[in-house]
């Protein structure tokens, strides 16, 4: 983007990444704010639709679309209260802390096909690393509210987040193993063509995976059944029960960004994140022009996207309005006996069936790609880079074969094992 | 024009040191230990901007999820175990902070008196706009270095002391690893569950 | 050393912890009410609770010694005021024991009709609620969405939705209105099958039951000790109900009716073959028991009404015409006690010969029922309690009076 | 980008030696056997951005490469697995002695 307005609108470099930057944050705050607002609506409709209720129907019209607008006019206008116990500095940071995390998150997540704020080699890990941080919010804003009840929600808050990333780090790492890669664009071009390359469908121990993921991740966003930290009925509200107005704002603001946050990464890991069941845009040839056909696929990718992030949002909301609520130790409990032994036995399978090369959804015969066809693109200037080198320089027959960086890699390793190194 | 003098670099490397060294000493004149705990946590984030700043994406984002997201929450995990109200803020007597601060601040003195001795480390890379992307990104080339391919070191000549393959990182990953476990174990092993016993000292 | 160790049996601590004490209430989303517990805690584990009552004192029982037993009836709509009929009829029996009055057939099993009603009203709240303390929404409007229904039928009958002061002594203020029991047998052909949904959102989901299997263990010699009665005493095991084996003059109102008491015998509740079979985890007289019982008592319910609605359109005599009691009452003291939703209600009353009765006195059973909570909880997670207290399915107006 | 003077490792060993000592002055300095800790913390992460400043091929022509960030990649595990011993062994003192005051750990006084 950046280019663009240094080509197109003639701007200086720094001031045309500057600007480029500033849309960017815009476009993501737009993401978490208005996602925020969009679907605080949706999860009253949906309760509202499970429970036999209409929901919002008089603010904004007969879908009260303008329901959570006038709450947050509401908010914004409430007393902003300090308990007199309270840690004043934390009590005041401790939202930022949260809405700053699952804010940061978001540069890292691809909307769709190159739509991303940072192209991030390392994207997964730096998306899991930033919501890890998410932590320390409820943390400090039960520790510094002086309230009994706010401690309690921190600490269970900080044990369950803490346990719930073991296995979430193990599900995460099995689509980067697949692929090769951590970065989420790469993976999502490599889930390109029928649905039947979704990693989800790679093999069996894949959607065991996914579904462990989708499990651990509506346990580290706190909803229900594991919204312990802010159990409403025992801990009245948890670490935010003596918040009010705007900052207890954020805190929801934090919780619904990162749910459409953890819902979006299922999507790119696991159900072939910008890529629709059926590739209409690559039929049709568009995603291999350019100007606005291109432009067009990946507008459409992106809604796919946010189709699918918000499948994501509303399955979790469906759980929270049908079941109760776990105890501490049986989250612990199905944490550490259930999803850990899961998702380190769909690790360890998946990983048998790609060093066994055992036949994934990807062979099966259709429009798609071959997963290795679609690499990260420095891999494939490396490759090329390497080639030309290579061209330079006289081939000798007794020369060990150089292949690309990545794929092939191992092919010398193995072949220099192979002859001991005796050359 | 002075926006065309304007480097992006230099200024989110000031950014982010300044952040990091501001709550290091934030950290270091608080009292209060859980305040000294958030500066902590803020300070090495900001110290994971700089890594991200020079090239080192992937220490940076194991920076966050290791240390910030990892460490410091059992860091405030024992923060909040021990949190009674007198050990909550421990004032330090002025002699020691009248000592410490000399001590430091010689110390301090001699440490950036080295950092601009050396002249090749005083100018900076003229060429780091030409790195190519390809360099640049190290993930994969920290995996394979791990493995024992050094993807960097491809066109170095091959030294026949080393058994080749292995002439990466494996060993002390492996070694880093055990430890880890061993650690694991021996802090578990630590902070185990209360026993009970009985006054024979047979446990109940 | 600086350190003292309490108990030298323990030889090493993990954490040194301290006690905590924790307010529960009055204001607290699962306490129903205005209820206040206070909590010993260890961490998540609660070493003692300590019920506080009193915060919803009303004075009812002295200023039901300054009014004639009639002017009377509206304070005990509001004592438990999920089952306001059942109260009123508490009262009204035990007037009528005093000045010895017969009721017609017709005006029985009128009574009968309202007061299975109030208990299908108050158990649905009461699951609903159950519902809500541990952590699910859904099921409470679901219960409510059928409560809403019986409610228009009392307003209908009454004119009131919530404290009724329909039965009084002699009968009731008004006869059913024309069409009421067509309404209220479509009602019931409609709300037998809702009761599978219920079944399906709590008592078979595998969360709802390991949150509240073989929580809140009371067994059936301890829930007689501290005197529990109702869904309480029987989700324990013990086979009592007032409505079978209480005071001659209660129970002529459910003669020639086919009911078993809901209380589980060899592994088995009577007619549980429809319903949901007891899960492998739960023991007799924990939370879930005591959540069954109070479901499977709907169902009985529903069945009484049934039965009652076609021995109303037969009966003969009135409907029962209140007695106005402005004369004086004859000298006397009786006690009566009564079968409510919640267990037993019972009634005193002395008479010095007067129109206001000289003594009144209601024991009530939510507070026996409450007076286990610090036994039951103890040990147990924070979690546990509002499980527990739930279970117990106090109403604070009850308790306090 | 044209740079008025491009960061250069010397700027990292700034950033790293004050992390360095103000984290030695808060071993020193402070009571509470967490803020100890939380000092050790520091001095490890100044190290680190010495390591990673040397491999920066940004920052040198000449950088050690990767050798730099795999070493910082070790000192963060073994700060992770410090920090959890350290941690043990405080709240170990802190149960033994019903204090978090090092100060008052003088048992080994000869």
């Amino acid at each position: 983007m950046a280019e663009f307005f240094h080509t197109t609108c003639s701007l200086p470099t720094p001031l045309a990444y500057l600007v480029a930057a500033i849309i960017h944050c815009v476009l993501i705050i737009h993401v978490v704010a208005v996602g925020a607002l969009i679907f605080i609506w949706l999860e009253r409709k949906v309760s509202g639709r499970i429970q036999d209720r209409l929901g919002p129907t008089r603010v904004g019209g007969a879908f009260g679309w303008l329901q959570t607008l006038a709450d947050g006019i509401k908010l914004i206008a409430k007393e902003d209260i300090t308990p007199k116990d309270a840690d004043w500095m934390l009590f005041k940071a401790a939202p930022y802390v949260g809405f700053a995390a699952s804010y940061c998150a978001y540069i890292a997540l691809p909307f769709s096909d190159g739509w991303v704020a940072q192209h991030m080699n390392t994207a997964v890990f730096f998306i899991l690393a930033v919501l890890g941080i998410e932590v320390f919010s409820p943390i400090l804003a039960g520790y510094a509210s002086g309230s009994k009840w706010s401690l309690f929600g921190a600490m269970r808050e900080a044990a369950q987040v803490v346990s719930y990333e073991v296995p979430l780090g193990m599900c995460v790492v099995v689509p980067c193993m697949i692929c090769g890669t951590l970065n989420l664009v790469t993976i999502g071009n490599q889930q390109a063509g029928l649905f039947t390359n979704w990693l989800a469908f790679n093999d069996p121990f894949t959607f065991v995976v996914a579904v462990v993921y989708f499990t651990c991740a509506t346990a580290s966003v706190n909803r229900a059944p594991f919204d312990l930290a802010e159990a409403e009925s025992e801990l009245v509200a948890g670490f935010h029960t003596e918040y009010s107005g705007l900052r207890w704002s954020f805190f929801f603001m934090a919780e619904y960004g990162s749910m459409f946050l953890v819902s979006g990464l299922a999507a790119i890991l696991f159900f072939g994140g910008w890529n629709g069941p059926i590739p209409i845009f690559q039929v049709l040839g568009w995603s291999e022009s350019d100007g606005v056909l291109l432009y067009l696929a990946r507008l459409g990718g992106c809604l796919n996207f946010l189709l699918k992030g918000t499948i994501g949002v509303v399955v979790m909301m469906w759980v929270r309005w049908t079941l109760p609520r776990l105890r501490i130790d049986q989250v612990m409990t199905t944490c550490l006996k259930y999803c850990v032994p899961i998702a380190a036995f769909g690790f360890l399978g998946a990983l048998f069936w790609q060093v066994n090369e055992l036949p994934t959804s990807n062979d099966l015969p259709g429009i798609g790609i071959n997963r290795f066809e679609a690499r990260e693109s420095w891999v494939i200037e490396a490759d090329q880079q390497r080639a030309s080198r290579a061209a330079a320089v006289t081939p000798s027959p007794s020369d060990v074969p150089i292949g690309p960086i990545g794929s092939v890699e191992f092919d010398r390793v193995e072949a220099l094992v192979m002859t001991g190194g005796a050359r | 024009m002075l926006l065309a003098a304007f480097d992006w670099h230099s200024l989110f490397f000031m950014f982010f040191a300044l952040l990091t060294c501001g709550f290091a000493v934030a950290m270091l004149f608080s009292d209060n230990v859980v305040h000294m705990a958030f500066y902590l946590i803020l300070s090495l984030g900001a110290s994971a901007g700089l890594f991200f700043l020079a090239g080192a994406e992937f220490v940076g984002a194991m920076q966050l999820m290791i240390y910030v997201g990892g460490t410091l929450v059992l860091l405030i995990f024992g923060v909040m175990l021990t949190a009674q109200s007198r050990f909550i803020s421990m004032k330090t007597r002025s002699g020691e902070w009248v000592m410490a601060l000399v001590l430091g601040g010689s110390l301090l003195f001699l440490l950036l008196t080295a950092a601009f001795r050396v002249e090749d480390w005083r100018d900076g890379n003229p060429n780091a706009a030409d790195i190519g992307i390809a360099e640049s990104k190290t993930t994969t080339q920290i995996g394979m270095g791990f493995t024992g391919v050094r993807v960097d070191r491809l066109d170095a000549p091959e030294d026949s002391t080393l058994v080749p393959g292995m002439s990466g990182y494996l060993l002390p990953f492996v070694i880093v690893s055990v430890h880890l476990l061993v650690v694991l174990v021996g802090a578990a092993y630590m902070a185990r569950t209360k026993r009970r016993a009985t006054s024979t000292g047979a446990a109940a | 050393m600086a350190t003292q160790l309490d108990d030298a049996r323990i030889i090493e601590f993990d954490v040194r912890t301290d006690e905590m004490l924790v307010n529960m209430g009055p204001q607290h989303p699962s306490t129903h009410g205005v209820l206040r517990l206070v909590l010993r805690t260890d961490g998540e584990i609660v070493s003692e609770v300590e019920p506080h009552l009193g915060y919803l004192h009303r004075c009812a029982e002295k200023i039901g010694e300054n009014l004639t037993p009639r002017q009377w009836i509206p304070y005990t709509d509001r004592m438990d005021y999920l089952a306001g009929m059942n109260m009123n009829l508490g009262w009204s029996l035990c007037v009528e024991k005093l000045i010895e009055h017969d009721l017609s057939e017709k005006a029985k099993h009128l009574r009968v009709i309202i007061a299975e009603m109030g208990r299908i009203a108050s158990h649905l709240v009461g699951m609903g609620a159950y519902g809500l303390d541990l952590g699910t929404f859904s099921p409470f409007l679901y219960a409510f969405r059928e409560r809403e229904k019986i409610l228009d039928l009392f307003e209908e009958a009454c004119g009131a939705r919530l404290t009724y002061s329909y039965l009084t002594p002699g009968g009731a203020t008004a006869d059913l209105p024309n069409g009421w029991l067509q309404k209220c047998s479509a009602f019931l052909d409609q709300f037998e099958p809702v009761i599978q949904e219920y079944h399906a959102l709590l008592t078979t989901n595998a969360i709802f039951v390991k949150r509240t299997a073989a929580i809140g263990v009371m067994s059936g010699e301890m829930a007689v000790d501290y005197g529990c009665t109702g869904p309480v005493l029987r989700g324990s095991g013990v086979d009592y109900d007032l409505r079978r084996d209480g005071e001659e003059r209660y129970t002529e109102m459910y003669d020639g009716y086919a009911f078993e008491v809901i209380v589980q015998k060899e592994g088995h509740y009577p007619k549980d073959h429809d319903y949901p079979a007891i899960p492998k985890e739960a023991v007799l007289g924990d939370c879930w028991h005591r959540f069954y019982v109070r479901m499977l008592e709907v169902v009985q319910a529903v069945d009484l009404v049934r039965q009652a609605i076609d021995r109303y359109s037969t009966a003969s005599g009135d409907w029962g015409v209140p007695i106005k009691l402005t004369h004086k009452l004859p000298k006397g003291e009786v006690y009566l006690e009564t079968e409510a939703p919640r267990g037993q209600m019972g009634f005193y009353l002395v008479s010095d010969g007067n129109a206001i009765p000289w003594r009144v006195r209601a024991r009530s059973s939510c507070f026996c029922n409450l007076s286990v909570t610090s036994e039951l909880c103890r040990g147990c997670l924070i979690a546990d309690v509002p499980a527990i207290v739930g279970s117990l399915d106090v109403v604070m107006g009850e308790i306090d009076r | 980008m044209i740079g008025i003077s491009p960061v250069s490792v010397s700027h990292y060993l700034v950033v790293g030696a004050v992390l360095f000592v103000v984290g030695a002055i808060c071993m020193a300095t402070k009571r509470n056997a967490l803020g100890v800790l939380m000092g050790v913390e520091l001095v490890l992460n100044g190290a680190n951005l010495n390591f990673i400043a040397f491999g920066s091929k940004y920052l040198r022509a000449e950088s050690l490469g990767l050798d730099g960030q795999l070493i910082a990649l070790f000192v963060i595990v073994l700060a992770a697995a410090e920090a959890a011993v350290a941690l043990a062994i405080a709240l170990n003192f802190y149960n033994n002695h019903a204090t978090i005051d090092v100060d008052q750990a003088s048992e080994l006084k000869g």
